[in-house]
C-alpha cells in the first residue's frame, strides 16, 4: 500500500486544505495556478528563518554555512529529481518565466539575426511567447506559431514542417495549463535535434504530476517553477545543457555570479552561479528541497496514478452537465479542465463557485492566443492535483448546479 | 480579508443582469466609447447622446459577466438627464466605496462588497471606463 | 520610553538570537550580510502558507484575493515607509541587483551609446557596478568610477568633476556596505539634477538603520533589499519616478506584465505590473508588509538612536586592540567595521570567531574595488544592528584576544 | 549541520601554519603553478623540480590563511619523491574525505572537519590546484 491510498492522512498534512471559506469546506481545484504546500514545506520554510538564517556562498560563519547547504542541497534534490546530469546543469531561478527569460536573453539575443525565427506553439503560456517576442524585436526575429487542432492536441507534423534552417529555437510546454493537453514532446525534441535545432520545454504543468527524465527525454532546456510543485513562490529552475551554460554569457550583474571585479574587467563565475546575480530566495528554495523529499516519499507514480483516476471520475462528470462545454479533447491530458458555461460568463461562475467554497480559475489563463484560438475571450479552469477528492468532484458539480440556477 | 458570505450578486445585480436596462445601440449617439477587462477580455461599448450640457440618453453594448452588465444598466440609467462631467463624480464615488464602504445617498450601493472582492472591482468599473472614453472620442 | 528600551524584549522577539553557538550565545554582527527575522514576519510567512496560500492577480476566488490583497499591502506599507509619492513607483524586484539590472537593461541599454558615461563611486557593491559594465560592454559606454579618500569617504568634489555631458546616470550607495560609510548623497543627486542627469542610489545598507524619504532625496530610482531589512531574501524594491517607469519598455516578459498576447503584438500592462514577470515570490512580500509593521511600530528613529550608540561603543571598543587596524575612518559612518589584524588572515579570524558563537563577515564584501582601493584582498566585518548589546561587543572583544592567542 | 566544537584548527594544522615547511621560491623549479581563492582574494605560488618521473623538491610561497598554508606545508612534503601523478590523486583523496569523512590512511585528516566547513574547503585545495596549474605551465 502507498502512503497515498490513506488519502485523509495526506490531507492532513496540507492546513490549508482545512480551510472554510463563506462557510463551506475549500474545495481547492486551482492547482494549476498554484499548489498548496505540505506541513513539511512550511516546516522547513520556518525552521530555516528561526534556526539557521544566514546568507549563502558568503559567510564562513555556523550560520551561512548552514543556510548555503541547506540552498545547495535543494540544487541537488532537484537535480535527482528531473533526472539532470549534474548539478552545473541547474540554474535556480525566481520561476519558469525568468527561466525563459534567461534563455531568450543570454543564449538567443547575443547571436539573433533579422529573420532567424523562434517556433513555439500555438498553446504556449505567455511566459513561452512573450520573452521571444521582446528579443525578437530587438533583433528582427520573427515568433512563429506552431499550429493546434480543434481538439487542442499539437499539430505535430505542422509544428515539424515549420522547422527550417532559419529556425533558432523551439519552445512547447510540456502540458497546456489551459487546456490539459500533454504534448508528445519527444518526438518534437528529437525531430528538431535532428535539425540541430535547440529546444526549450516548458515543465511548469508536468513536473507535479508525472516522474520528468531530463536527461532521457534529451532537450536543451526544461524550465519549472517550484511554487506548482508545492514549494513557495519565487522558487524555479533552468535545466540546461552544461556546454549551453558555458558558452552562454551572463544575463544579470551582481553579487556571487562574479570572479573578480574592476573597473579594468571583470570575470565571471562558473555555471550555475553564474546566472544567480543577487542574493537568491533561500527561504523558497529550502521549501522547494523539502517539496521534493515529501514528493519522493510519497512516489511520483503513486501521484500519477491517482490523478489520472481523479481525471476520469472529473471527465465523466463534466461530460454530464448539461449546457457545459469542455474546451479541449486532448487524448493524452491531465486533470486541467477548461469549460465554458451556456448563458454564464466565467467570471461570475468564479465568484459564484467561491461563494459555495470551490475555488477555480477563470479568465485567459495567461494564453490569450489559445483563447483567439477556440474564438473565446476566457473559461473557467478547474485543475486537480493528488490530494482532491471524488466527494469534491460531486462537491464542484452540485455547487456548479446551484451557481447556474442564480445566473438563471 | 475574512471569507464572509458575500452580498455581490444581489437581487439588485441580479435583476438588472437578467434584464439590463439600455441595452443595444443608440441612435442619434454623438458619443462612443469601448473599454476592455484584461482579466477576462469583455469589452464593452457605451454611446450617448448629449445635447446642450446635458446626457439625453446613454445606451451600452457587449457580452459581459453579471457585474458589468448590471453597472452598465445603472449607469445608463443614472446618466439619462445628467451631465457629461457627472461620469468622473460617478466614478470617483465609486472607487471610495470600494475602499470606505457603501456612501449614504449612492446609486451604486448594490456594488458595496467589492471592497471584499478587489479582483472584480475592474468589472463594475468597466462601464464607467467606457463612458470617459466616449466623452473623449467625440463622433 | 521606546519599545527599544527594554532590548531583552526586543531580542525575544528574534528566535535565532537565542541559538546557541558552538556551546556559545550566538553574537551575530553579520547584519550587513543579512539580517534576523522577528516572529512577527515568520508568522506572517507561515500564516500566508497555512491560511491564505494562493497566487496573486490571476484569481476571483477568495484565497486569491487575500493572497493579493497581502502582497499589494506589502507594496503600500513599502511605499509609506520610504515616503514614495505612489504605488506606482514602487517595483517589487529579488532584490537590490536585480533592481539595478532592471535600471541598466531597460532605462540605461536603449538609449545607451559609444562613449556615454556612468559614473559610479569607488566604494560600490558590485551589484552597482557589474549590471552598467554588462550594459556598457554592449554599447560603447564606459563606467567611470569616481574617486573616494583614504578615509574612505566619497571625493564629493572629485565625483561632482566627473559629471559631465556624456553621463547618462550617477549611481552612489547611500551607505558602503564595506565601509560603513554615510554618503552626502543629497549634494550628489542634487548637482546631477543640476546637469539633468539622472541618479540611482542604492539604499541597501541604509533602509534598515534611518528613515528614508526619497521624495525629499528627490533620486530618479533609489533602490533596497528586503532581507537585510528583516524580511525574507528574495524581496526588494526599485523606487522610480513614475515618468521614467512610464518611459521604460518591460525588462522580462510574461506573467502578469502584459496586457493583451498574440502572434501579431503584444500590449504591456503599467507600471509597476510592467516590471514584473511571472508569479513574484509572495510569501516573501508578506514577509517584507509584516517587517515594516514591525519596524514602524518599534519607530526608525529609536533604531537609529540604539545603532549610533552601538556604534560608539564598538568604535571605542575597536580602537583599544593593538595590532588591529580599522579600514575606513569616515565621519558620517553606519554601525559597519572592516578591519584587519597584524599576523592574522581574515578568514582564520572568522572561522574562529565563529567558534566563539560570534559571526562576522571576512572576505572581499563583493566590493572588489574598494578592497583594491586599500590594497587589502580581504577584512573582517564586524555590522551591528539594534538588537545588539554591550555585552555582545564586550563578547566579540574577549572572543577576538582568544582567537589571536590561538593564531600567535 | 549541528554546530558541534570544530576540530579544524587543531595543534597540527596551528603548527603547520606557524612555522610551515617548503615556504619560499625553489632555485631549478621546472614547474610552477599560481592558484587564487576567489572567496578572500588570496594567491598562492608553488613550484616544483621533477627528475625523471620524480618530484625532488617543491615550494610554495604566498600570504595566506592558515588552512592554506598548513596544507601547501603538507602537500609539498607529501609530494617529495611522489610522481606528477600523485597530485590529482591526493586532490581527489582530499575531495572524498570532504564527503565521506577521514580515509583510513590519510596525511591530511587534520582537515577532516572542512566537511563541516564548505565555505573552507576551498582553502586547503588552494595548494592542490597550484600544483595543478603547474603540471600544466612548465618553464
Ligand atoms: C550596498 C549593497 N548593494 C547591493 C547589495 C546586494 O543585495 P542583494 O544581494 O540582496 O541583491 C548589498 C548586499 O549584499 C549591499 O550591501
Ligand atoms: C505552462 C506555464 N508556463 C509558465 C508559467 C509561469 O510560471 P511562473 O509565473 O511561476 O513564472 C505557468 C504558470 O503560470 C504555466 O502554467
Amino acid at each position: 500500500m502507498s502512503r497515498i491510498d490513506d488519502i485523509d492522512a495526506i490531507r492532513a498534512e496540507f492546513p490549508q486544505l482545512a480551510r472554510i471559506i463563506h462557510g463551506k469546506p475549500l474545495v481547492y481545484f486551482d492547482n494549476a495556478n498554484t499548489a498548496q504546500k505540505p506541513h513539511a514545506v512550511i516546516a522547513a520554510v520556518s525552521g530555516y528563518f528561526s534556526e539557521h538564517n544566514g546568507n549563502v556562498a558568503r559567510a564562513v560563519h555556523t550560520l551561512g554555512e548552514e543556510a548555503t547547504s541547506l540552498y545547495e542541497g535543494a540544487r541537488d534534490k532537484l537535480m535527482r529529481f528531473v533526472g539532470a546530469r549534474s548539478r552545473e546543469e541547474i540554474v535556480l531561478t525566481r520561476g519558469t518565466t525568468e527561466s525563459i527569460n534567461l534563455v531568450a536573453y543570454s543564449f538567443l539575443r547575443p547571436t539573433l539575426k533579422p529573420g532567424d525565427e523562434i517556433l513555439v506553439s500555438r498553446m504556449e503560456h505567455h511566459s513561452n511567447i512573450v520573452p521571444w517576442q521582446l528579443v525578437a524585436a530587438e533583433t528582427g526575429a520573427i515568433v512563429v506559431p506552431a499550429p493546434i487542432t480543434d481538439r487542442g492536441e499539437l499539430d505535430v507534423d505542422g509544428m515539424i514542417a515549420l522547422m527550417n534552417s532559419r529556425t533558432r529555437l523551439v519552445g512547447l510546454t510540456h502540458v497546456s495549463n489551459a487546456l490539459g493537453t500533454i504534448n508528445p514532446i519527444k518526438t518534437i525534441i528529437d525531430a528538431a535535434a535532428a535539425r540541430a535545432i535547440p529546444t526549450l520545454i516548458d515543465g511548469s504543468q508536468a513536473a507535479p504530476h508525472f516522474k520528468i527524465d531530463v536527461a532521457a527525454l534529451n532537450c536543451d532546456f526544461y524550465v519549472l517553477t517550484g511554487h506548482k510543485l508545492f514549494a513557495p513562490t519565487g522558487t524555479g529552475a533552468l535545466i540546461a545543457k552544461r556546454a549551453h551554460l558555458d558558452a552562454m554569457p551572463p544575463f544579470m550583474g551582481g553579487g556571487e555570479m562574479i570572479r573578480r571585479v574592476s573597473f579594468e574587467g571583470t570575470s565571471f563565475n562558473d555555471p550555475p552561479h553564474k546566472f544567480e546575480p543577487g542574493t537568491p530566495n533561500i527561504a523558497g528554495f529550502i521549501g522547494l528541497g523539502a517539496a521534493i523529499d515529501w514528493l519522493d516519499a510519497v512516489g511520483m507514480d503513486a501521484i500519477a496514478a491517482r490523478e489520472t483516476h481523479l481525471r476520469d471520475v472529473m471527465l465523466s462528470a463534466l461530460h454530464e452537465i448539461p449546457g457545459l462545454r469542455l474546451i479541449g479533447a486532448a487524448r493524452e491530458r491531465a486533470a486541467v479542465f477548461s469549460f465554458v458555461v451556456d448563458g454564464a460568463h466565467a467570471h461570475d461562475i468564479a465568484t459564484l463557485l467561491d461563494q459555495e467554497g470551490v475555488a477555480v480559475r477563470s479568465g485567459h489563463h495567461c494564453t490569450h492566443p489559445t483563447m483567439q484560438f477556440f474564438g473565446l475571450p476566457a473559461t473557467v479552469r478547474a485543475s486537480l492535483s493528488f490530494y482532491n477528492t471524488e466527494a469534491e468532484i460531486a462537491a464542484f458539480v452540485a455547487a456548479l448546479a446551484k451557481v447556474r440556477r442564480m445566473l438563471a | 480579508m475574512s471569507a464572509h458570505p458575500s452580498t455581490l450578486y444581489s437581487e439588485t445585480v441580479l435583476a438588472h443582469n437578467r434584464a439590463p436596462k439600455n441595452c443595444g445601440s443608440l441612435v442619434d449617439a454623438t458619443h462612443h466609447g469601448v473599454a476592455e477587462n484584461a482579466m477576462c477580455g469583455d469589452h464593452l461599448k457605451l454611446s450617448f447622446r448629449v445635447h446642450g450640457n446635458v446626457i439625453a440618453a446613454a445606451m451600452f453594448d457587449g457580452d459581459s459577466c453579471a457585474i458589468t452588465t448590471a453597472s452598465a444598466s445603472m449607469l445608463t440609467e443614472a446618466l439619462r438627464g445628467a451631465s457629461p462631467a457627472r461620469i468622473a463624480e460617478l466614478r470617483e464615488e465609486m472607487l471610495m466605496m470600494f475602499r470606505a464602504g457603501p456612501l449614504a445617498r449612492d446609486d451604486f450601493a448594490a456594488f458595496a462588497d467589492l471592497c471584499h472582492h478587489p479582483a472584480r472591482q475592474r468589472c463594475a468599473l468597466l462601464p464607467f471606463d467606457a463612458a470617459i472614453a466616449a466623452l473623449q472620442t467625440k463622433e
